[in-house]
């Protein structure tokens, strides 16, 4: 039971880190208000950002991966870690839907590698941004940048009480109604990608008077052309809409 | 009823029989003060931090006994979780909630229960009281996926003794099967009735519900004696939180058993 | 006798060190910054100006608020935009209580636990918990300063735009962080006595202390360029004054004081530098630690820290006294320019540099992290540390080497971006 | 002299501004007072301190009264202690904050009317409840409608003609206030002398209100909808609707004053010392509201689209009365501007 009985089961967790701000990892590590249960909860076996030492190798029972393959070794690493955990979810919107680094997929990949780098071009290995999803099954997703709390929350307890996980799956104007936040995107017309976008921020933007800006991606359900429409309803070109739906979302959009 | 009905009930597991391969019967003797129920109704079972599920009775209480089963799939958030419990353990109940299946309507008639996969779980009750029905006839049809997935295997020859008809077909039959294969609309079809005389209770998949309710239908039994019941996504079990919302139905308070014309023409639904 | 570390733990992103002893000499030493690059320079063209802060904001997990206050800056000049009083306040509360909080995960999380022999901070309990609850709570008062300002989290805030900011706490939100500082002052006072109590290994280095100066403040969000060799600009002479080189085994680039050589940043830079500018017990302390007077130990970067985590839990009063709440951000006109910031992030000197056309969509980006301005001076100072210590036992000089390397308080995801 | 007539006379009465306002302050020594704040269609229902932060002239907020604050938002419903012999069920206290809500709209009051239908049925919510009979309800007939509003085609407005299961209706007669009781307890904690109304203030009662129809823009047919429902489920209207306009952000379901959905789910910390079991508003547009396992019963967006209007036009067989009280909020709130009214009228057609 896994509530009742004296022995505490500590489960066998690594954290892994591709292409990104690891962000994610310190929002495991320092910045979650669970922090001290998380650490005495879980036994971390690889958690680069945390200990020095750790086995990459180990088996899992649950691994928590962070960023987006941008690199052929990642790929293989990944699927390493998949064959070794027997729960991998994906965390943030990098590793999820491409997030900040698969902006680079929106545009001539060569040409944005060279305003960064003259001499060492030729020595990149980078390869297409992609998401986890794209190389290994993923049995679940901590949406956010950072991951939302409910969602990393859920995450952890789905493997300390061995039962499936339900991550958020509505929109943010879910949230933000429930706050009670006079909508900007009625009211005052402002291009708010709340009505599109995963909620588990507890919609953070419009509640400080600013349109969401969809860093937690799409949600399942989203109807993409019809906030088109009305975006361009409201006066926007074409290229800044598509700026919009391409800061987090540049993978899910291509495909 | 608690006064506060969100409030459950403990359980003790009693016993576990494994069915199938993800298929387990729970015998299970709930603390006092829970309504034993009736066939066709169910409870909301579930564990604290998990949630809870509705799942039909497959056995209610009865003859001085308290005890009473649910048969569960692991499938779903709930019953993934449940299905790691041992004999020993308690889980927790509210209920049982819901309109039954008619079986007073089965006096004088021929009673036709057909089901399909899990679906024979809530038809079980039914046959388990078939004494005290009086129907003239009794026939079970029951459909399952393939062999290895019939539940109840043990109980049809018991079935069969207390004169109840039984035929079984699987979709896809492996060695050894000697009874039919094929849909389980195929031995609707075959079945020989007289429609006037006949109350039908069918539970399965909602496109099976709906097939072996249009062969009788091709029989001319009227909608009105065919009674189906749908499966939807519960959270209360009392006609509050509106998942289950179907049509002007709560299939939960107001179900889940209907009568075919209740349901028939409602979007979202293959009636 | 090879020791090669292939991915550096208990830092910020991926890098690996390897270097080789033969005959009592130190050959080919490198550190190998392998964190795959992201091509923030060559993604931000193209994107408008007022997305920039968001998006760099991802360049770091720890320090975001850092490069939102530099782009925001950077970009403020280029559109010829000048933000009031209350707003260059607030985000100074942003910077200093981000700063607070990413030193503390670096004394507490990242350094630590080499001094203590383990290898995490989780390994230091039981025996620490003590010091476990005492990191919560301070975490919980800076973050929690930081989300408030920020939006409501305090990792990639939202509410600091080009501008200023879509809306400020109100006034019972703000006395309320304010009430929390003082009992944090505790805490982290004790958190200073473990942490000057560590014996921290010698290393003489001349590295240049390169930090910004500020008139009557101790600077931070912007100020001209120092350092303890006589280098004196303003932010435009940045490109006069350094230089980016691409390396060949490594994904960042190494920065050098033009005609001189490497340079330090960080913490102990700024202190060292001006410790007249810090807060009176803030000096007081780092006086104490040996750390004013041109202190070139690496090693002294986590005492560095500590007393600079004291000075701005005080500076965080005295600015959470003045600032107002309520804002109105104004509506910002697009215009062609360029322009280039430079701020003290928690790990020291970071420069943005854009220039956006008439639509404001940024043409041109440049950054350069605090990391890449140390990547040179670490590889040297490294290279010192082995030569002196060459007769010891690989594993001992494995561990000073990682040592000196998180001593720095490196990011190597900042570094690469 | 009849005493029932007297009494009867006695629970209309119109009083001064003044004098509702002064009613309406003092009722703050035993009462939290909620009322609208703000202009246009954009006010809210908050706490308020003094008469004068309400604005009795406002025309609609966004989040109805009746469901924001009878049934929240998101609330515990019950937590488990941890214990050896393993989780024990506690349930919360009831809630016994004493409540005003002041100047709800004739929509409005129906909606709590029907939440009521829903919450106080055969199995009665006890936090509902609870709140539901601390609260007086000083309900407020419009003196303006918003262009969203249609109360008047679906039976629940602009003038309020229920006649219980609220307290107070107020009519502002251009400066004055005719106050009619209507409850018992109301009748107790009104004390105030006020002038009985006569025959030319009915009569101008009546006129307001025919004044105020003819400012309807909203037009559609309600009956004979159920037939058109039920044999086109998949209109054009419908479907076109769904695809290139219908975001499934689910503002329409979050801002309507009758929708009683919500979701049940328990909330675990990583300590696992203790579980609360929550429960939130929920809404049929979003995906996961009719899933089960193997299926989604309205897996389509066409399908959530039409369970919203359907079950606000029609249905009716489920508590006797219209899911709509033509508030307008789902349109005026509608990120895209969908109208139920105008997909009515189209499948009218």
């Amino acid at each position: 039971m896994p509530f009742s009985s004296g022995e505490k089961w500590r489960p066998r967790a690594g954290f892994f880190k591709f292409s990104c701000c690891t962000g994610c990892g310190f929002e495991l590590a320092y910045f979650q208000r669970s922090l001290e249960d998380t650490l005495k909860s879980f036994d971390f076996a690889f958690f680069r950002l945390a200990s020095s030492s750790g086995d990459f190798d180990s088996l899992l029972d649950l691994a928590l991966v962070e960023g987006t393959v941008t690199e052929p070794f990642q790929a293989v690493e990944l699927k390493k870690i998949r064959k070794n955990s027997a729960v991998l979810y994906a965390v943030g919107s990098c590793a999820i839907a491409g997030g900040i680094p698969a902006i680079k997929a929106g545009g001539l990949e060569l040409e944005i590698e060279k305003r960064a780098y003259q001499k060492k071009l030729y020595r990149l290995t980078s390869i297409r941004p992609s998401v986890l999803g794209d190389y290994v099954k993923v049995d679940g997703c901590v949406r956010g940048c950072p991951p939302g709390r409910h969602d990393l929350e859920e995450a952890l307890v789905s493997v300390l009480l061995d039962r499936k996980p339900e991550f958020i799956e509505y929109s943010v104007c879910v949230e933000c109604k429930m706050k009670g936040n006079i909508c900007l995107l009625v009211d005052e017309g402002l291009p708010c990608m709340g009505p599109v976008t995963n909620a588990g921020c507890g919609a953070l933007c419009p509640s400080c008077h600013r349109a969401c800006y969809s860093c937690f991606g799409l949600m399942g359900q989203a109807n993409i052309p019809a906030l088109k429409d009305k975006f361009r309803q409201l006066g926007l070109s074409g290229e800044e809409i598509e700026r919009r739906f391409t800061l987090f979302d540049g993978l899910k959009l291509k495909k | 009823m608690r006064k506060n009905p969100y409030v459950p009930f403990k359980a003790a597991i009693r016993g576990i029989r494994r069915e199938t391969g993800d298929v387990s019967t729970f015998l299970l003797e709930p603390e006092s003060g829970l309504p034993p129920g009736a066939p066709g109704q169910f409870n909301m079972v579930g564990y604290p931090g998990v949630g809870e599920a509705p799942i039909s009775l497959s056995r209610v209480p009865m003859e001085g006994s308290d005890l009473l089963e649910h048969t569960i799939r692991a499938v779903g958030r709930v019953t993934y979780f449940l299905s790691a419990f041992r004999q020993g353990d308690e889980i927790f109940l509210r209920g049982p909630f819901g309109r039954g299946w008619p079986v007073n309507e089965a006096g004088g008639k021929h009673l036709v229960l057909i089901s399909g996969g899990l679906g024979l779980a809530p038809i079980r009750p039914v046959i388990q009281m078939s004494d005290k029905l009086q129907a003239r006839r009794i026939t079970l049809l029951h459909g399952a996926r393939d062999p290895g997935s019939v539940i109840f295997k043990t109980e049809f020859r018991h079935w069969r003794k207390k004169g109840i008809d039984v035929r079984l077909t699987v979709d896809e039959p492996g060695g050894g099967w000697r009874h039919h294969a094929g849909m389980v609309t195929e031995i609707v079809r075959e079945l020989q009735i007289r429609p006037a005389e006949t109350v039908a209770f069918i539970c399965g998949p909602e496109i099976m519900m709906r097939f072996a309710a249009d062969e009788l239908f091709l029989k001319d039994v009227p909608g009105s004696s065919v009674y189906v019941s749908p499966e939807r996504r519960m959270r209360c079990g009392m006609g509050l939180c509106g998942h289950c919302q179907h049509g002007v139905w709560f299939v939960c308070k107001d179900g889940p058993v209907f009568s075919y014309p209740e349901l028939k023409g409602y979007p979202d639904a293959l009636f | 006798m090879k020791i090669k570390i292939d991915y550096l733990g208990r830092v910020e992103g991926e890098a690996g060190v390897e270097f080789e002893i033969r005959g009592g000499k130190l050959r080919r030493l490198r550190i190998n910054i392998w964190e795959p690059p992201r091509f923030f320079e060559g993604m931000l063209v193209g994107r408008s100006f007022d997305e920039v802060p968001d998006i760099v904001a991802r360049i770091c997990g720890i320090c975001p608020v850092s490069h939102m206050v530099t782009s925001i800056r950077a970009i403020e000049k280029a559109i010829g935009f000048e933000p009031d009083e209350n707003v260059l306040l607030a985000r100074k509360i942003m910077s200093y209580s981000q700063i607070a909080s990413s030193h503390l995960v670096h004394l507490v999380m990242l350094a630590l636990p080499d001094y203590y022999g383990r290898s995490s901070f989780m390994e230091l309990l039981p025996g620490e918990e003590a010091l476990l609850k005492k990191f919560i709570r301070l975490k919980d008062v800076f973050n929690g300063i930081t989300a408030a300002f920020g939006g409501g989290r305090a990792l990639h805030p939202v509410s600091m735009v080009v501008g200023g900011f879509t809306a400020l706490p109100d006034e019972g939100r703000i006395r309320g962080l304010r009430s929390g500082l003082p009992a944090a002052g505790e805490d982290m006072m004790d958190v200073f006595k473990t942490v000057s109590a560590l014996e921290l290994p010698d290393l003489k280095t001349d590295s240049e202390l390169v930090a910004l100066s500020e008139e009557g403040g101790y600077a931070v969000n912007k100020g001209r360029i120092s350092s303890d060799m006589g280098l004196d600009g303003e932010e435009e002479d940045y490109e006069r004054l350094f230089h980016e080189k691409e390396v060949p085994y490594s994904n960042a680039k190494k920065t050098a004081v033009r005609g001189r050589g490497a340079l330090m940043v960080g913490a102990l830079s700024r202190v060292s530098l001006h410790p007249d500018r810090l807060s009176e017990s803030a000096r007081k302390l780092a006086l104490e630690s040996g750390l004013a007077g041109k202190n070139k130990n690496p090693f002294y970067n986590i005492r560095a820290q500590a007393v600079e985590i004291v000075h701005f839990t005080e500076e965080c009063r005295a600015l959470l006294d003045k600032v107002q709440s309520g804002t109105a951000l104004p509506k910002l006109r697009p215009k062609e320019g360029e322009g280039a910031a430079l701020t003290e992030a928690p790990r020291g000197l970071l420069y943005h540099r854009y220039a956006v056309d008439r639509r404001g969509v940024v043409r041109k980006a440049d950054i350069v992290t605090p990391t890449a301005h140390n990547y040179l001076g670490i590889e040297e100072n490294l290279r010192r540390l082995i030569e002196n210590n060459i007769d010891k036992p690989a594993e001992r000089i494995r561990l000073l080497a990682e040592a000196l390397i998180r001593a720095y308080d490196p990011c190597f995801s900042c570094s690469v971006h | 002299m009849n005493g029932e007539n007297t009494s009867q006379k006695n629970y209309e009465i119109l009083i001064s501004r003044q004098q509702l306002a002064s009613w309406v302050e003092g009722l703050r020594e035993n009462f939290q007072l909620i009322g609208p704040v703000g202009v246009k269609d954009e006010a809210e229902f908050r706490e308020v301190f003094s008469f004068d932060e309400i604005n009795p002239g406002y025309r609609s907020t966004m989040l109805p009264p009746g469901k924001t604050f009878l049934l929240k938002p998101e609330e515990e419903i019950l937590s488990f202690d941890i214990t050896p012999e393993g989780p024990v069920a506690k349930e919360p206290p009831l809630p016994h904050q004493k409540r005003v809500l002041f100047g709800v709209h004739a929509c409005d009051t129906h909606a709590i009317l029907y939440l009521d239908k829903v919450f106080l049925g055969a199995f009665p919510d006890p936090l509902y409840r609870a709140r539901r009979e601390n609260t007086l309800i000083i309900s407020l007939n419009c003196r303006a409608v918003t262009e969203f509003c249609f109360c008047h085609l679906v039976g629940a407005g602009p003038f309020l003609k229920a006649q219980s299961g609220y307290d107070v209706l107020l009519t502002d007669m251009d400066g004055e206030f005719l106050v009619e009781l209507k409850s018992e307890r109301a009748r107790k904690l009104f004390r105030i002398e006020g002038r009985p109304p006569e025959e030319k203030d009915w009569k101008r009662k009546e006129e307001m209100e025919l004044e105020l129809l003819k400012s309807f823009s909203k037009d559609f047919r309600a009956d004979g909808l159920r037939e058109v429902f039920l044999s086109r489920p998949d209109h054009p209207a419908l479907r076109e609707t769904a695809e290139g306009r219908c975001l499934s952000c689910a503002n329409c379901v979050m801002v309507c004053p009758t929708c009683f959905c919500h979701d049940i789910y328990d909330e675990t910390r990583v300590s696992r010392t203790g579980i609360k079991r929550m429960r939130r508003w929920d809404a049929c547009q979003d995906y996961s509201f009719a899933r089960v396992h193997g299926g989604n019963f309205r897996q389509e967006r066409q399908a959530r689209l039409r369970q919203f209007v359907f079950h606000k036009l029609d249905y009716e067989g489920q508590f006797g009365v219209k899911g709509t009280v033509g508030c307008g909020r789902c349109i005026r709130w509608c990120p895209t501007g969908i109208d139920l009214t105008e997909i009515a009228k189209e499948m009218m057609k």
